[in-house]
């Protein structure tokens, strides 16, 4: 049972994850990226991780892609020519693609520890539930929970920057670039 | 299920996401990628916390998460900026700063 | 005293930054007056019999990485300390009479070149005295590069500037690196010191000796230069204004010398017996290939030039020779070569002025109405080519000797170039100031401004040639003490004389033995 | 499940503290017409208030909040040379068109959350915080490249930086994941303890995560062949950023380094340090190599960065208290030596039409002396020649790396010093040995023939602002002084170490 | 005062004089140099005269006097003191040098009279004999080395003294650099000395040299060769004579008195001087005596066809040399400085005469031009005669006496040494004809145009000055030949000194006549005493026959010239056409210039021209030039990988992790 969910779950990971990097458009990049996600979002639950689970589910694939969605929408359609103008990464981006994925599956293969062979230990109830995680949250990774709230403000704070409010002369600048 | 099979699926997803940075063009794409990349490292991380039945790293894969979030924030705001600009939506021809 | 000498032009050259234009160049001969005078202070109060250092300053600089601000005086420096003072006041002087465009910059950087190579002569820590002779370069750098001359085929100062300096500086880096091996091999775990004495104490492994030698090597045959080391020399040479000129080729030059006898002699013996042939290969290259090089130029300064690589190729072979003879003639040629050169770099830019030109083939007959000009330049002239009589000769002498009783084939090659730099020391003369003049020419005698700096400096030559024996007495007992090392390594070479035949019996009875130098380390 | 709150120390967070409320400060500032002039001061008040604060706490050496962070002589150091490398950003900013095109109160919050992000890296003791503080760093300088929206370069070099940023992000995280399953611990102790185990010792697991560790932090640092994104970033960003972003992204990416391989990852020493000292000697060939020619300023010191960046990864490799030491001392002259040079490249942007071009301080000597002098010495020290605290730093490296048996890379330090030379010597050349270019002159006619059109506005008076002129006086001086009196910065660089000591190996 | 004190004064006066000429060079007007340069060196005769008084008064025994003056270079075990030697041989050497360099002073203040670089030409002279009394008067072996190289020096700046003639500055050059050959000869000698000896003192090596050294031991052999090294150089033997007779380049009071009278028989003084070395290596003294042997037959036969005035007086002094080194290296030592002796005074006068013939000529050398002066300058022919007469050995001048001695010796010593004697009278014969040639070609026949005018208006002519090697038109300004040297008959300083010398060169003789005295002999004894070689004296019975033999060949001489230049002056024509290879071949002196050319010059240019033109730039400049095209072409791949494609640099990124992964995976377990 567990396996069957796995698989499935792998390959709507995998098929999601190939489909961001084969699909033409980008807005259906966007699509195949939240397929992915869910996907993930079920191996979680597969390792129980529940609220790791959910948060992927309510934070990434909800408002996250909704980003994503509207700023692919708002650029448009997104021609990418066929022509590689890189000599030899045509060639060379699959091929170190396989070479990483070789290399980091022999790291887990050839890794003598005993436990990557298992399922894992038996754990106790409750093992990646909310309550545990804010527990171990605020337990022990204060600093990280802190600092992720002053990460989202001065992303935020960066945003505007970037995208924000119109400043004055913007227009004629990019006018005298177009022109 | 072994836990192995969560790592070498991370990896492929890893393998993946580097190869759709190094192969597509547009930046929202790459973006797209990138997320691919900490996804499977997210994979990683809650594996390794199943196989040592320690909650750590599921924490870590939770402030993974508002990285991700952030950087895509920053990043569209990026394209976002690029297109306002008039400027190419393509990587390759964002190439003014070279040598 | 000795760190008043050392401050002094450095101190007057930051003054000069505050005075009008006009006066800055003489507040900084100001500044070498005051430090000759120093120095010829430092100089009576030598006590010539002792072997040791004087006069020593030693205080903690980095205690963290064992470096301290040490100097002193001996046999060895006292001499280059005295050459140094006294060459910088005419040269400065010189300079200031024909008033350099940006002359705060110009002199400032003269004085810190007067410090740099004070303090490289001083140093009696290792690494101070890396330290001072990379700063050395600094100075010239932009004297060359700002006030240097840029060549009708398109060699520009600054491009020529850059290739000495990056060629200098690749032996000067080496050395650092080796300077430090150094100190923490020799520490070995303990107490770090850079102290030169102190590293004398403990002589490195031959093995690694042998790689730091090299080091150490490489810095000092790239600044004297040495045969196939001075690639950046032509185009220096013809880049530089003359007045620094002079003290770079008669001061900087020494240093690489210098250090041989300072710092690879005593510490690193073992080595220094092994590729004594390799490096007197080199010497006698030096020799003979600057000699050729220099009867073939037609620009003046690379004659001077050529001449200085076959000169300090005699210095080297003295050093080398690894006996107190050897490396005396090595000390007092040191000497001399720098009396020697100042001046013929200075008659060149007079020289210069008067023709409009610095090819030889369009150069002649300025002695005719220049009889004071025409002696000076003749008196440098023989002084140059070691003519008996002048000091050189019994640097020359004494480095032959020393040659001869130690590998007596590179005595003869050597010699050959003493035949050599007669015909082209004497080419230079003639070539400029006899046979006809060209019509552009314009003969004329030394002012009295450029008489008084050119004057005293060939006196200080004839001086010399007088009494060579001043120079003499006080290197003598620090030569010795520097040879020690090498000595204690190779125990069958005689400190002073003996009668041949002793010698030849015991070279005999040394070498029955097993391994001569072997039995004496152990 | 009950809770057990973690021991906070108010004192030892107090810099922390005082940083993240001056940018909730600066921000409200920036917001409202009436004290957004006082935003740079804020700033600095607020740089000021917590380098008071981690003065004070000087000499401290104790685990934080339940060990996540460390604060000790190393973390203070790297987090002063941050901070004092943003007080530098913010004088030179005045002015700036990036900082009015960002907004002032934004760009000052994004140039202060990047340094919260420092101080936190510097201290970082576990996974969590180290990859959090790492990304509080990299997002805001992400922004802070591309603030100058009109210009191209600004936003390509910001796009550029975020893609092969998060890269780096990821491979990173990828490799702390792979640390964190062999040692079964996030905290660097534990992390040390985990993988000294018996049987996790040499683990390809556990390796393959340090080679992704460790490029994901040299990335940070620019080691080559992770170093490509540098000289694009660099020259693409507005100046202040650039100056800001080469030196203290460095200083604590170094700190980081160090903390997560000299400590957490010191029982697998014998493994990494040649490959290492490889890298580090890969990044001074490719740096000193690659700045040969280069016509921007801006590129040449990214160029340069890398190849210093090589210099300094050899105290790391060393894994000695000395090694540390030199790295700590190196990385404070680096930082004066860089922010002169900047600071003299931002007051030439402004004042001339060339930009950054070497061709900008060409004449400079006769023109701007006080312009002329810091750059030079900054050059000079650059190079490692001495008098300058340059050659100390060199001097302090190759001792170390020598202590060290790494000789070799000591001689790999001698040689690429020898080949920056060349371009070194060739802005001092600029400087002196040439005539100013006549278009300088005539500065009051902003669109001479050739230069952009999205050319910032000419200040003729640039190169005699008291915001620029200063901090580059400053901090040349303070170059030099530590090139002739180095003893009270090598004792400063000499607690780092010690404070690292009893965890080496 | 000591014999020392009074040698120390004979340095001093010549030193001065030259300083002070030098110092004064705008202040002396007119002759004033000129009489300050003669009286100084008068000065120092008198000196010489003095020392030589205080040393005949010492016992025999005791006449080697030392004098130091100080330390001049004591370290490392070598121990060079500037001090003198004054033994017998020095002071007769100091007096013969003092002596004739006071007369060709004096004949020059009328000489040079109207030259511009009068004060000059005399600082330089009295520069000169310093240098030439130091050699002589040198207490060790450094210290002649620093003589040898001044009269080198001296030599150089009176050969170039007209230094706007290229030919001059070019002979200048030639001579100072094969002095320096030999300079550098001695100074090995001098370390070979040292080396197996531990001392630079003349006396101490004498003393030490018998018990150090086996006979003809390899090293003493190595010193006196290297010794013979400098001694050929300074006294033009073969092959290191080249540069004398281009030396006539310079005026002819210096060929008087360097190029004949003193520093070219440096060389026999020192052969002399180190004779305990010699004798000890018979193989080198025989080295020598041969190649003194083969130098006067070449002089000798060269100067039988060249027609340059000076040049033949130049080859005629090589030749008389040759002599003087055949008689010091085969033991006749007395004999050998006794032809030194007489031959400056009778080769000086010869040079003065000729000189006051070319000023004559208007500066022109070529005795094919000149004829017929007798009438017009009877003074100056006669003293030609006298000095010819004394060159050729006529019966009862001084030549006779003391070439005669030298053949006399060998002919004594026996066995190889014969040969000695049989070509020396061979040269004896070509001497008698060559210093005839002269006579007849200039004083004999019609008198040229020159002699014409001077006989009938007494002026001198006034050609246009031109170079006599070149034919140039010279340049009229200092540095060039005065237009207007002096003829004898018109300069009372030059009657005075020319005079002095005819009487010398005619009566010098008298000093040793075999049978009737042998002053010299018995005054230089103290300093041969040791010596086994100079016990050999022939007994004057055979000195006599070996006289007479000499005299006769001098007077067939002389009146084979009289037959080929006067009696039938056509025949020189006849013999040239029929000997035309041989005439080629003397007239381009043996073509041992050519020689030197190809075996030294032309390779050592060759190498010059290879290092400058392909070594320095291939390799030199190509050491630089390589690093620095590979640093550039690195660069270039640096640059070329910074393409700005985001994309390429994030697979440089990926590539390098797996680069690093790989290595990881491999150094794991």
């Amino acid at each position: 049972m567990e396996a069957v969910a796995f698989f499935a779950g792998a390959i709507g990971a995998l098929g999601g994850a190939i489909a961001v990097v084969g699909l033409r458009n980008p807005f259906y990049s966007v699509l195949a990226l939240v397929v992915h996600l869910v996907s993930l979002a079920g191996l979680f639950l597969l390792l129980h991780a529940e609220f790791v689970a959910a948060a992927q589910v309510v934070v990434y694939a909800g408002a996250v892609m909704v980003l994503y969605v509207f700023v692919a929408a708002y650029v448009g359609g997104i021609q990418e020519p066929v022509w590689e103008p890189i000599p030899g990464q045509r060639l060379l981006a699959p091929l170190l693609g396989g070479a990483l994925f070789i290399e980091l599956s022999i790291a887990v293969l050839g890794s003598s520890l005993r436990a990557l062979g298992d399922e894992g230990p038996t754990i106790p109830a409750g093992f990646g539930s909310p309550e545990q995680i804010g527990t171990v949250l605020l337990e022990r990774f204060l600093i990280g929970f802190e600092a992720a709230s002053m990460l989202l403000l001065l992303a935020a704070v960066g945003a505007v920057v970037l995208a924000g409010r119109k400043r004055e002369g913007e227009e004629a600048a990019s006018e005298e670039a177009t022109s | 299920m072994a836990v192995e099979w969560y790592l070498v699926l991370s990896a492929l997803l890893f393998a993946v996401g580097a190869g759709g940075v190094l192969i597509r063009r547009s930046p929202l794409v790459i973006l797209l990628c990138l997320e691919l990349m900490l996804n499977a490292g997210n994979l990683a991380l809650v594996a390794f916390s199943r196989m040592l039945g320690n909650a750590d790293g599921q924490v870590f894969a939770l402030v993974v998460m508002v990285v991700a979030a952030c950087e895509v924030v920053v990043g569209l705001g990026l394209i976002v900026a690029i297109y306002r600009r008039r400027l190419p939506l393509n990587v390759d021809e964002l190439r003014g700063l070279r040598g | 005293m000795i760190n008043s000498v050392l401050w002094t032009p450095l101190l007057f050259g930051i003054l000069g930054l505050f005075v009008p234009r006009r006066w800055a160049g003489w507040v900084v001969v100001g500044g070498a007056a005051v430090t000759l005078g120093l120095a010829i202070g430092l100089l009576a109060g030598f006590d010539s019999g002792a072997s040791g250092l004087q006069d020593t300053v030693d205080v903690d600089w980095i205690s963290g990485l064992g470096v301290s601000y040490s100097l002193g005086l001996d046999g060895l420096n006292v001499f280059l300390m005295m050459l140094t003072a006294l060459l910088w006041l005419p040269a400065v002087a010189f300079a200031a009479m024909r008033q350099p465009d940006r002359p705060h910059l110009y002199f400032l950087m003269l004085a810190l070149g007067e410090t740099a190579t004070l303090g490289a002569f001083l140093a009696q820590d290792l690494l101070l005295f890396v330290l001072f002779f990379d700063l050395m370069l600094v100075p010239f750098y932009f004297l060359f590069g700002a006030w240097g001359q840029d060549r009708p085929d398109g060699t520009t100062a600054v491009a020529a500037t850059m290739k000495m300096i990056v060629y200098t500086l690749i032996g000067s880096l080496l050395m650092l690196v080796a300077a430090i091996a150094t100190a923490i091999l020799a520490a070995d775990g303990g107490q770090l010191s850079f102290s030169i004495v102190d590293l004398q104490q403990n002589v490195l492994s031959e093995g690694s000796q042998r790689w730091i030698f090299w080091f150490f090597a490489a810095a000092f045959l790239v600044k004297m230069p040495a045969f196939l080391l001075h690639g950046w020399m032509p185009d220096a040479y013809r880049a530089a204004p003359l007045p620094a000129l002079a003290v770079f080729s008669a001061v900087l030059s020494k240093v690489g010398a210098y250090g041989f006898l300072r710092v690879v002699l005593p510490l690193f013996p073992d080595a220094t017996i092994e590729f004594q042939e390799i490096v007197l290969v080199i010497a006698l290259a030096s020799i003979l290939y600057g000699s050729v090089m220099a009867f073939t130029q037609t620009n003046v300064r690379l004659i001077a030039g050529y001449s200085s690589v076959a000169q300090l190729g005699f210095i080297t072979a003295g050093i080398f020779a690894l006996r107190p003879d050897g490396a005396d003639g090595a000390l007092l040629q040191m000497v001399n070569h720098g009396l020697v050169v100042a001046p013929v770099f200075l008659i060149i830019a007079v020289l210069a002025e008067r023709a409009g030109t610095e090819d030889l083939r369009e150069m002649g007959g300025i002695a005719l109405r220049a009889p004071v000009l025409a002696a000076m330049f003749l008196i440098v002239t023989l002084a140059t080519l070691a003519m008996p009589g002048s000091a050189n000769f019994i640097g020359e002498f004494y480095i032959l000797n020393g040659l001869f009783q130690a590998k007596i084939v590179f005595a003869f090659v050597a010699g050959a170039g003493m035949v050599l730099a007669a015909y082209y020391a004497l080419r230079l003369y003639q070539r400029t100031m006899h046979n006809r003049k060209p019509e552009p020419i314009d003969s004329r005698d030394l002012g009295w401004r450029d008489a008084a700096v050119l004057v005293p400096l060939v006196g200080c030559i004839v001086a010399l040639a007088f009494y060579p024996q001043l120079v003499l007495k006080r290197t003598d007992a620090a030569v010795g003490n520097q040879l020690r090392q090498a000595q204690r390594v190779d125990s069958n070479r005689p400190l002073t004389w003996q009668r041949g035949r002793e010698s030849e019996a015991a070279s005999i009875s040394d070498s029955a033995r097993p391994s001569g130098s072997g039995a004496a380390a152990s | 499940m009950n809770f057990n709150a973690p021991d906070i120390d108010y004192a030892a967070l107090s810099p922390v503290i005082a940083l993240t409320g001056g940018i909730c400060v600066v921000l409200l500032a920036g917001v409202f017409d009436r004290v957004r002039r006082a935003v740079p001061l804020l700033t600095l008040l607020t740089l000021g208030a917590a380098a008071g604060l981690f003065i004070w706490q000087w000499g401290e050496r104790k685990d934080l909040v339940a060990g996540a962070l460390r604060l000790d002589e190393l973390a203070v150091a790297v987090a002063l040379i941050a901070i004092l490398a943003a007080a530098f950003c913010v004088l030179i900013s005045v002015r700036e068109p990036a900082v009015s095109q960002a907004g002032s109160g934004e760009y000052h919050v994004l140039l202060l959350g990047s340094v919260l992000g420092m101080t936190l890296l510097a201290q970082a003791q576990n996974l969590v915080s180290f990859f959090i503080a790492i990304e509080t760093l990299s997002v805001p300088l992400y922004v802070l490249c591309a603030t100058n929206l009109r210009r191209a370069e600004s936003l390509e070099s910001g796009l550029k930086y975020l893609i092969i940023g998060s890269m780096g992000s990821a491979t990173l995280l990828y490799g702390l994941a792979f640390i964190y399953g062999g040692s079964g611990s996030t905290d660097f102790t534990g992390i040390a303890a985990g993988i000294g185990k018996e049987g996790v010792l040499g683990d390809p697991l556990v390796l393959v995560g340090i080679a992704l560790a460790a490029t994901g932090l040299a990335f940070k640092i620019s080691i080559a062949p992770f170093h490509q994104w540098t000289p694009d970033v660099y020259q693409g960003a507005p100046t202040p950023v650039t100056a800001f972003m080469a030196v203290a992204t460095k200083a604590a990416a170094f700190a980081v380094f160090v903390r997560f391989f000299d400590v957490a990852l010191a029982p697998e020493a014998g493994d990494w340090d040649v490959a290492l000292a490889v890298l580090a000697t890969a990044s001074i060939a490719v740096g000193n190599i690659g700045a040969l020619g280069q016509d921007s300023l801006k590129r040449l010191l990214g160029y340069s960065g890398i190849a210093q960046a090589g210099y300094m990864l050899g105290g790391l490799v060393v894994a000695s208290e000395a090694g540390i030491n030199a790295l700590v001392f190196y990385l404070a002259v680096y930082s004066l030596m860089n922010l002169a040079a900047f600071a003299v490249i931002v007051a030439r942007e402004r004042e001339t039409s060339f930009g950054d071009e070497i061709r900008a301080v060409e004449g400079l000597g006769s023109e701007r002396p006080l312009l002329a002098w810091p750059l030079t010495i900054s050059m000079l020290a650059l190079a490692g020649l001495p008098g300058t605290a340059g050659f100390i730093g060199k001097l302090y490296l190759i001792e170390a790396l020598v202590d060290g048996d790494y000789t070799w890379l000591g001689v790999a330090i001698a040689v690429g010093t020898m080949i920056s030379l060349a371009y070194y010597l060739r802005v001092v050349a600029a400087i002196w040995m040439r005539p100013a270019e006549d278009t300088a002159v005539t500065a009051e006619v902003p669109a001479v023939a050739g230069a952009s059109p999205e050319a910032d506005p000419i200040d003729a008076d640039a190169g005699g602002r008291w915001y620029l002129v200063g901090p580059a006086l400053l901090a040349a001086a303070a170059t030099v002084f530590f090139g002739v009196i180095p003893q009270p910065l090598v004792e400063w660089a000499e607690h780092a170490g010690a404070a690292l000591s009893q965890f080496l190996p | 005062m000591s014999a020392t004190t009074y040698a120390w004064l004979v340095l001093l006066f010549p030193l001065g004089g030259s300083i002070v000429i030098a110092l004064g060079y705008r202040t002396w007007s007119g002759r004033t140099a000129g009489w300050i340069g003669t009286g100084a060196i008068a000065l120092s005769f008198v000196n010489a005269i003095a020392a030589f008084v205080q040393l005949q008064g010492e016992p025999a025994k005791a006449r080697h006097l030392t004098s130091t003056l100080w330390d001049y270079a004591n370290a490392a075990g070598l121990d060079i003191k500037l001090g003198i030697l004054v033994d017998p041989l020095s002071v007769f050497m100091i007096l013969v040098v003092s002596g004739v360099s006071m007369l060709i002073h004096l004949y020059s203040v009328g000489y040079m009279g109207s030259d511009r670089g009068y004060t000059r030409f005399f600082s330089y002279l009295n520069f000169f004999v310093f240098s030439m009394l130091l050699l002589v008067l040198a207490g060790n072996f450094v210290l002649l080395i620093v003589g040898w190289a001044f009269v080198g020096f001296a030599s150089y700046a009176l050969i170039s003294f007209w230094y706007r003639r290229a030919t001059a500055t070019g002979a200048g050059m030639k001579a100072f650099v094969i002095n320096v050959v030999g300079d550098v000869g001695l100074v090995f000698a001098a370390i070979l000395i040292f080396r197996e000896l531990g001392t630079f003192d003349y006396l101490e090596v004498f003393d030490r040299a018998p018990g150090g050294f086996h006979t003809n031991e390899w090293t003493i052999v190595a010193i006196c060769l290297l010794i013979l090294v400098g001694a050929f150089a300074k006294s033009a033997q073969l092959p290191l004579h080249t540069w004398l007779p281009d030396a006539m380049e310079g005026p002819t009071p210096v060929s008087a008195l360097i190029h004949a009278a003193t520093m070219v028989t440096a060389g026999v003084y020192l052969i002399a001087r180190t004779h305990p070395l010699f004798e000890l290596a018979p193989t080198a003294a025989d080295i020598a005596a041969f190649t003194g042997l083969a130098t006067l037959l070449v002089a000798g036969s060269i100067a039988l066809v060249v027609t340059d005035l000076k040049r033949i007086i130049a080859y005629s002094t090589m030749s008389q040399i040759g002599y003087m080194v055949v008689g010091v290296s085969i033991g006749a030592y007395s004999a050998g400085l006794f032809h030194l002796m007489t031959h400056a005074f009778f080769k000086a006068l010869l040079f003065m005469a000729a000189g006051s013939v070319i000023a004559a000529m208007a500066n022109r050398q070529d005795i094919d031009r000149m004829s017929g002066f007798g009438r017009a300058m009877t003074f100056t022919s006669v003293m030609l005669i006298i000095g010819s007469l004394a060159l050729a050995g006529f019966p009862f001048t001084s030549g006779f006496f003391s070439k005669d001695a030298i053949l006399s010796y060998a002919s004594t010593r026996g066995g190889m040494y014969e040969i000695f004697t049989v070509l020396g009278y061979v040269g004896a014969l070509m001497t008698a004809i060559y210093s005839f040639r002269i006579v007849f070609r200039v004083v004999a026949g019609e008198p040229c145009s020159e002699a014409e005018e001077l006989a009938e208006t007494g002026h001198v002519v006034h050609a246009e000055p031109e170079n006599p090697a070149t034919g140039d038109v010279e340049d009229t300004d200092v540095g060039f030949p005065g237009p207007e040297h002096h003829i004898a008959e018109q300069a009372p300083t030059m009657r005075m000194a020319m005079g002095a010398l005819a009487v010398l060169a005619l009566i010098g003789g008298v000093l040793q006549i075999p049978g009737v005295d042998d002053a010299i002999t018995k005054f230089l004894e103290p300093t041969f005493e040791d010596s086994a070689l100079a016990a050999i004296q022939p007994s004057v019975g055979d000195e006599w026959r070996d006289l007479t033999i000499g005299g006769a060949i001098a007077v067939v001489g002389i009146f084979m010239a009289y037959l080929l230049y006067v009696a039938r002056p056509a025949s020189t024509a006849v013999l040239v056409r029929r000997l035309r290879p041989l005439h080629t071949f003397l007239v381009n002196k043996w073509y041992f210039d050519e020689l030197i050319d190809v075996a030294i010059v032309r390779p050592a240019l060759a190498v010059g021209s290879f290092c400058n033109r392909v070594f320095e730039r291939l390799v030199v400049q190509g050491l630089v030039a390589g690093t620095v095209d590979v640093v550039r072409g690195a660069g270039g791949v640096v640059r070329t990988a910074q393409s700005g494609f985001v994309r390429s640099y994030a697979l440089l990124l990926i590539g390098g992790f797996t680069g690093l992964g790989l290595y990881f995976l491999l150094s794991s377990s």
